[in-house]
């Protein structure tokens, strides 16, 4: 069989439900690959670790894998089995949060580590400085990796994302009345999310071609069946889960909002998405996340050999 | 004797504390929960108590104090809450289970125990050049402390990605960093203890005509043993926090640092704080076992 | 492969110069004692340059220290801010605060046996803590800013200095504490004439330890909750970014103020127990 | 007993007891002690090694408490005249504080005894030229010579005007000369200001040289064997060893020592 | 001018010079030193601290280097002798290795010296009869008692058949009894084995009651002022310190030490 090494962006969690599938129900197998998924975590740049040669294939934001193509990192998106964003702020009613607006001389909880450009991108859109607290300018923390910084009262708002961070609010017994989420998506800056990237280079050769055409087809099959068997899904992410601090609660939980982000997606990049990306990064004010118009950041080779 | 009684009572104290400690720190949370569920709380709005005293707020509110023991994802959990997470995920686990925090530590204490080896092995083959070679000493001696201070967590994401790009992956990465962390301890006391023999001692070997290498086995090693087994008992312990360390970049998987790091991500503070006492815990028979080893090293030398 | 060949040449050249030096007559002077080390990492520097460039390396595994440097000099006023608020806001109040509390809390424990007793190695327990538990935290407690890296500090300093205190407050031989006793002193009398100055050459092997140890728990502490300013802070989202050279020139500026830190501490000890035989030579 | 006036007593020891409890039982360092040492006396105590003169020597300086027997001191216990500071104590080794100049050493029990400024320069002035170290008061101990720093403890011990001068092996670790030439000094000290001293020594002629009193003693339990007073007159040149009164003297000694020493250790 | 045979010279000094270059500036340690060492001598170096008397025994056995004039060891550079494991060295502390039993300290130079092993047993025997420590072989060091220490010392120095046995003050840290004592069974020792010994002493008394030669030295520069030639017979019972003879030498000797020494160190 074909070795295949995938570096997940986070731990292991129904987030990479379809690889865990695909990987469980023998999906890769029949597809003639030997498939090694590395878990991430929260000192684990994926782009490094492809670019050290540790991985031929990784689970990445579009944003940080733009980003490390303009610093030289060659990478491709090579598939998008999600097609909208989990990603959004997560604020308390009682702060006075009601829009975008009043987001001005609060504090905010960002995810940094090459996560941070769909924020930046949004707070330079809207023309709120990142610099500190100000009349037009909020005060940016550092998260941690947990929301902790919101139940504590430290900052007003929090990242979140729809299928993990937001329920562990909910789970700290804050009822969803009492919060006032303003999602990515909803706002106009999405970006696109956990698509899979290789090294240009390396799509050259014939062969890892092939491997690629057989790994996303044999991913995908695992999406879908993940989407409609979204418990037992989440029973394989539990088992493969070797920290044992996943509960099946959340994992399924987690299983049902993650299929709401792949619907809608067969796999291939769908360009526009792409384009909308690629523009909100763009407009990000004096300091954009990049500077030009990416050329050659996405194929859709693979996706065409793959599902048809 | 007295020492335990010593040590009982300066735990039992810290343990009053502790619990004092708790009712403070979760005094916030509890009151949003209490008013959730409907009890009558002064003030009563989350935002107005965000501001208020800690001690106030207990004054006003002191039918809480005993939910601050209790509560799910405390601030500051209770002491029995440790100790029950640490009993029922140790001794209530199997322990092939991934909750049993023995599977856990087994993990992170085999990380330890080869980086252990390699940065003692390292830190006295230093410690023996640079006693032996001058250039060694002058050259080499201030940059290893000049590497003590190069934030190790910096450096981790690199080595691993460094060492995953030539292949290596799994346990040695782990030992890599582990194994940086505990070299240093044992050249600064491998250096003392192999130029402890006095001039005296020295010369000695020189009316024998000894050559180097009989002078080395014969009066530089056994006269550095106390020094060696000083410095290795906290080169384990910074082995121990090295691998643990070395868990964070290496994808989480398993190990007391991923336990950490997962509690931290859940907010299970409970988790963190059994985490961390389990480590320290681990790291505390370490160092005893190597201080029995020393004892009887030193006893069969006959220098105990 | 030039550059390989060029590489071990450089090697051997460096370290013939400082055999030279280091055995020839001058070996004691401090200029070549301050020379030979310099040289050491002058080489090491070299040969990094030649083996990531003959090598190629890619930028984003090990920059060459020329793209570091570079870095270093286009970005000085970020790494000052960074520098500020770790090193100076952070680990130095942190080192303050716990040395002190230490320094305090060993003439308490000196003055009962029985606190000693039990309190050291409750406290060997305590500082086996590892720093990735106690940062998140420490965080939680006291915030995002640099106040919850003092706390940090403070935790991992206390306990090396508390230990290194007692252990010298104990230093003192019998016979010069009979001889307080023949004069009747009194106990503040014997502590301050006798006691702490004899227990100051571990003092300050405790303050030596606790340099590096602060700086790296106030570096540490920031990846786990921060403003955006700082050392770690800079690192771990610059690894996000694949800005190696940011963060290789951070790490040089951890380095040089560990150093200077250090150097700092052993030159005052030096001033202070210029009577010990180990500052006699 | 001693000459001159009707005596004094300044040290009175009776059935003087003292036992060390320690892993390995106990140790019997001093038993059935009686001895008085009168106002001015110089009595010196020889003996093998562990025979208790150190823990004697410590037990009037209240720094070691008798288990049984009584011990007075100038008609008190010897806590209270500790307190009082009747003691100047010299230990074998000198035993000064390395971050201290001489002079600061010697100013040491004067600061802790809170004398002036001025009172305290003076008396390390009088000190350091009685023990013939002048021009030497800013100089680190570990500068001098072994000979030079157990002088200055000695005018550490004078700074202050104890009564008593306790001396343990002070002379121990000097060679021969020194050592002649400090027992001179010393005898002539004890001449002008008619201290009462009491002195440990290994070296028989330095006992004999110097004393009123030998006490011989020897070890398990340690107990007084022999107290041998001196029929040598007061004043003593350095070749008063060459005397057959001297030489008679110090073979007493010896064969006192001898009857209480075993040879196999 | 030794008594018996023919006099064989072992060390031979002619001019002897050596300067320590240190921080203050040059020391000189040994200026013009003239000696001749016969075979089967036992000669005594006595002289206040710092006149060099360990410095000239380090010569000797090449562990220092002089700066100046000759020195030969049977014929040879002390260098050579010492490759020919010509010296036996005791110092003034006893030395033993703690990590090894009295037997094992005293194999050490067997060990290295390439011995069998039952040679080495054997050895450790002989020379464990010879020293009285028969039975104490698998004790550790600090089991001993300081003068059994010294004595295992001197044991380990002749297991090996070194012609010279180089002693830097071996019962310093003595008292004088146990001194009295290992002082007898070194000269038995001596008559026995008829080596060539350097001894440095502080002792006049131990010089005058060993050495068939005494050499006193001063200091600044160190240099030698006086030989004296013992006229004691080679039987040597202890008494013989109580006779005129013995108190004549002794008197010659701290004449000798007196003029050489300054006071003022
Ligand atoms: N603090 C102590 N604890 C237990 N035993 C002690 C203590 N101090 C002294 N001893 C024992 O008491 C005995 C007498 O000791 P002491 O020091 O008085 O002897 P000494 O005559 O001064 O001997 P030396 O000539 O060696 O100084 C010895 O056997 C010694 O081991
Ligand atoms: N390694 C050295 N470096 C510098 N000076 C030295 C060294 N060894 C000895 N000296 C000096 O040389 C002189 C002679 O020293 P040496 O040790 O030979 O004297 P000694 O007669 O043995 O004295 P003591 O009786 O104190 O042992 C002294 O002034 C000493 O300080
Ligand atoms: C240090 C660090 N912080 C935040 C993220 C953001 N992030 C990306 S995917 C994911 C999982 C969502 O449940 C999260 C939290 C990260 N990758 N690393
Ligand atoms: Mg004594
Ligand atoms: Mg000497």
């Amino acid at each position: 069989a074909d070795e295949v090494t995938l570096q997940l962006k986070w731990v292991t969690q129904a987030q990479f439900a379809g690889y865990y599938v695909a990987q469980d129900k023998g999906f890769y197998e029949e597809e003639n690959l030997d498939v090694t998924i590395l878990p991430g975590g929260p000192d684990i740049a994926p782009t490094q670790v492809i670019a050290g040669g540790g991985a031929d294939v990784t689970v990445e934001w579009m944003p940080a894998a733009l980003a490390a193509r303009e610093k030289g990192l060659p990478l491709v998106n090579i598939a998008q089995p999600f097609k909208s964003s989990g990603m959004m702020l997560t604020c308390w009613k009682d702060a006075g949060i009601e829009s975008p607006e009043d987001l001005k001389n609060r504090t905010l909880g960002v995810w940094f580590f090459g996560n941070e450009f769909p924020f930046m991108s949004w707070m330079s859109q809207l023309g709120i400085s990142t610099e500190g607290k100000s009349e037009n300018g909020v005060e940016v923390l550092k998260q941690g990796f947990n929301v902790d910084p919101l139940l504590q009262r430290q900052a007003d708002c929090i990242s979140t994302m729809t299928y993990n961070e937001y329920w562990q609010v909910i789970d700290a017994g804050v009822d969803p009345e009492e919060l006032v989420t303003f999602k990515y998506e909803d706002q106009g800056v999405a970006t696109l999310e956990d698509g899979l990237y290789v090294l240009e280079e390396n799509l050259a050769d014939p062969e890892f071609s092939d491997k690629m055409v057989r790994f996303v087809r044999a991913s995908m099959k695992g999406w879908k069946y993940a989407e409609e068997n979204p418990d037992e899904a989440a029973e394989i992410v539990l088992d493969n889960d070797a920290t044992g601090a996943q509960t099946e609660e959340h994992q399924k939980r987690m299983m049902g909002e993650i299929a709401k982000l792949t619907a809608g997606s067969n796999g291939a990049l769908d360009e526009a998405d792409y384009q909308r990306t690629v523009s909100t990064l763009l407009a990000g004010g004096s300091d954009p996340v990049i500077t030009k118009e990416p050329e050659g950041a996405w194929t859709q080779d693979i996706t065409d050999k793959a599902l048809n | 004797m007295r020492s335990v009684l010593a040590v009982l009572t300066v735990v039992a104290a810290l343990v009053a504390l502790w619990y004092a400690a708790c009712v403070p720190m979760n005094i916030k949370g509890v009151l949003t929960e209490a008013e959730r569920a409907g009890a009558e709380v002064v003030p009563a709005t989350a935002r107005e108590r965000r501001d208020a005293g800690e001690f106030g707020l207990i004054a006003r509110n002191s039918f809480a104090i005993p939910a601050t023991w209790e509560q799910d994802r405390p601030r500051l959990p209770a002491p029995h809450q440790v100790a029950i997470e640490l009993w029922e995920t140790t001794v209530k686990k199997k322990i092939t289970s991934k909750r049993s925090l023995i599977y856990h530590g087994w993990v992170t204490l085999s990380a330890t125990l080869l980086g252990f080896a390699i940065g003692t092995g390292l830190g006295i083959l230093l410690a023996v050049g640079i006693v032996h070679s001058r250039v060694m000493d002058m050259s080499v001696m201030p940059w290893a402390i000049v590497s003590q201070t190069i934030p190790i967590i910096a450096l981790a994401p690199m080595i691993i990605v460094v060492l995953y790009s030539i292949g290596i992956q799994g346990i040695i990465p782990k030992a890599v960093i582990s194994a940086y962390l505990s070299f240093f301890p044992v050249v600064v006391g491998m250096v003392k203890g192999l130029r402890s023999p006095d001039g005296m001692q020295l010369d000695l070997l020189r009316t024998y005509n000894a050559s180097n290498a009989q002078g080395f086995w014969k009066l530089r090693l056994p006269a550095s043993m106390p020094y060696l087994f000083a410095s290795l008992k906290i080169g384990i312990a910074a082995s121990l926090v090295g691998a643990i360390v070395g868990e964070l970049p290496t994808g989480a998987v398993a190990g007391l640092g991923a336990r950490l790091l997962a509690g931290s991500y859940y907010g299970q503070t409970v988790q963190i704080w059994s985490a961390l006492f389990a480590a320290a815990i681990l790291a505390a028979c370490l160092v005893a076992l190597l201080g029995l080893l020393e004892r009887m090293v030193l006893k069969r030398m006959g220098m105990a | 492969m030039i550059f390989v060949l060029f590489a071990i040449l450089l090697w051997a050249l460096g370290w013939w110069l400082n055999s030279r030096l280091a055995n020839g007559p001058q070996a004691d002077t401090s200029a070549v004692r301050l020379l030979v080390p310099v040289i050491f990492g002058l080489t090491i520097v070299g040969i990094w340059e030649l083996l990531v460039r003959g090598l190629e390396v890619p930028l984003v595994i090990l920059p060459a220290p020329s793209v570091i440097a570079e870095r270093f000099v286009n970005s000085v006023p970020i790494l000052w801010a960074d520098f500020v608020q770790t090193i100076l806001k952070g680990a130095l109040s942190g080192y303050v605060i716990g040395c002190a509390a230490a320094f305090l809390t060993a003439i308490a424990v000196d003055r009962s046996e029985f606190l000693r007793l039990g309190l050291l190695p409750v406290g060997n327990f305590v500082a086996a803590l590892p720093i990735v538990g106690t940062a998140p935290i420490l965080v939680m407690w006291f915030g995002f800013d640099w106040q919850s890296k003092a706390a940090v500090v403070v935790v991992m300093v206390f306990f090396p200095m508390l230990v290194n205190t007692v252990a010298g407050l104990r230093e003192t031989t019998a016979m010069q504490r009979d001889l307080m006793e023949t004069y009747a002193a009194s106990y503040w009398q014997s502590f301050f004439k006798l006691r702490l100055p004899a227990a100051m050459p571990f003092i300050f092997n405790g303050l030596k330890i606790s340099t590096t140890l602060a700086l790296i728990g106030a570096i540490v502490a920031e990846f786990f909750g921060s403003p955006t300013v700082g050392m770690g802070f800079r690192i771990s989202t610059s690894v996000g970014q694949l800005a190696l050279d940011m963060v290789w020139a951070e790490i040089v500026v951890a380095a040089l103020a560990g150093t200077l830190f250090y150097g700092l501490m052993a030159a005052i000890e030096r001033a202070v127990t210029f009577w010990h035989p180990s500052q006699r030579g | 007993m001693n000459s001159e006036n009707t005596p004094q007593p300044v040290v009175e020891a009776r059935q003087l007891d003292l036992t060390f409890e320690t892993n390995d039982g106990p140790v019997h360092a001093l038993k059935d002690v009686n001895l008085t040492i009168d106002k001015g006396d110089f009595v010196s105590f020889i003996g093998p090694s562990g025979c208790g003169k150190t823990t004697f020597l410590r037990c009037v300086a209240a720094l070691e408490t008798p288990t049984g027997g009584t011990l007075s001191v100038n008609g008190m216990s010897p806590d209270e005249a500790r307190r009082q500071r009747a003691y100047g104590y010299v230990f074998q080794a000198a035993g000064l504080y390395p971050w201290r100049t001489i002079a600061r050493n010697i100013k040491l029990p004067l600061e802790i005894m809170g004398y002036s400024r001025s009172q305290q320069d003076e008396r390390v002035n009088d000190v350091l030229e009685l023990v013939d170290l002048k021009g030497f008061g800013g100089k680190y101990p570990w500068q001098l010579s072994g000979g030079m720093q157990q002088r200055a403890s000695i005018a550490r011990a004078l700074a202050f005007d104890a009564d008593i001068l306790l001396m343990d092996e002070p002379f121990g670790a000097l060679d021969e000369i020194v050592r002649d030439h400090l027992n001179e000094q010393l005898l002539a000290l004890w001449a002008r200001t008619g201290k009462t001293i009491g002195f440990v020594t290994h070296s028989i002629p330095e006992a004999v040289y110097l004393s009123t009193r030998i006490v011989v003693m020897s070890p398990r339990p340690g107990r007084i064997t022999d107290v041998i007073e001196s029929p040598l007159p007061k004043e003593r040149p350095l070749d008063i060893r060459d005397t057959p009164e001297f030489i008679e003297v110090a073979h007493r000694v010896r064969e006192g020592l001898r009857a209480g020493h075993s040879y196999d250790d």
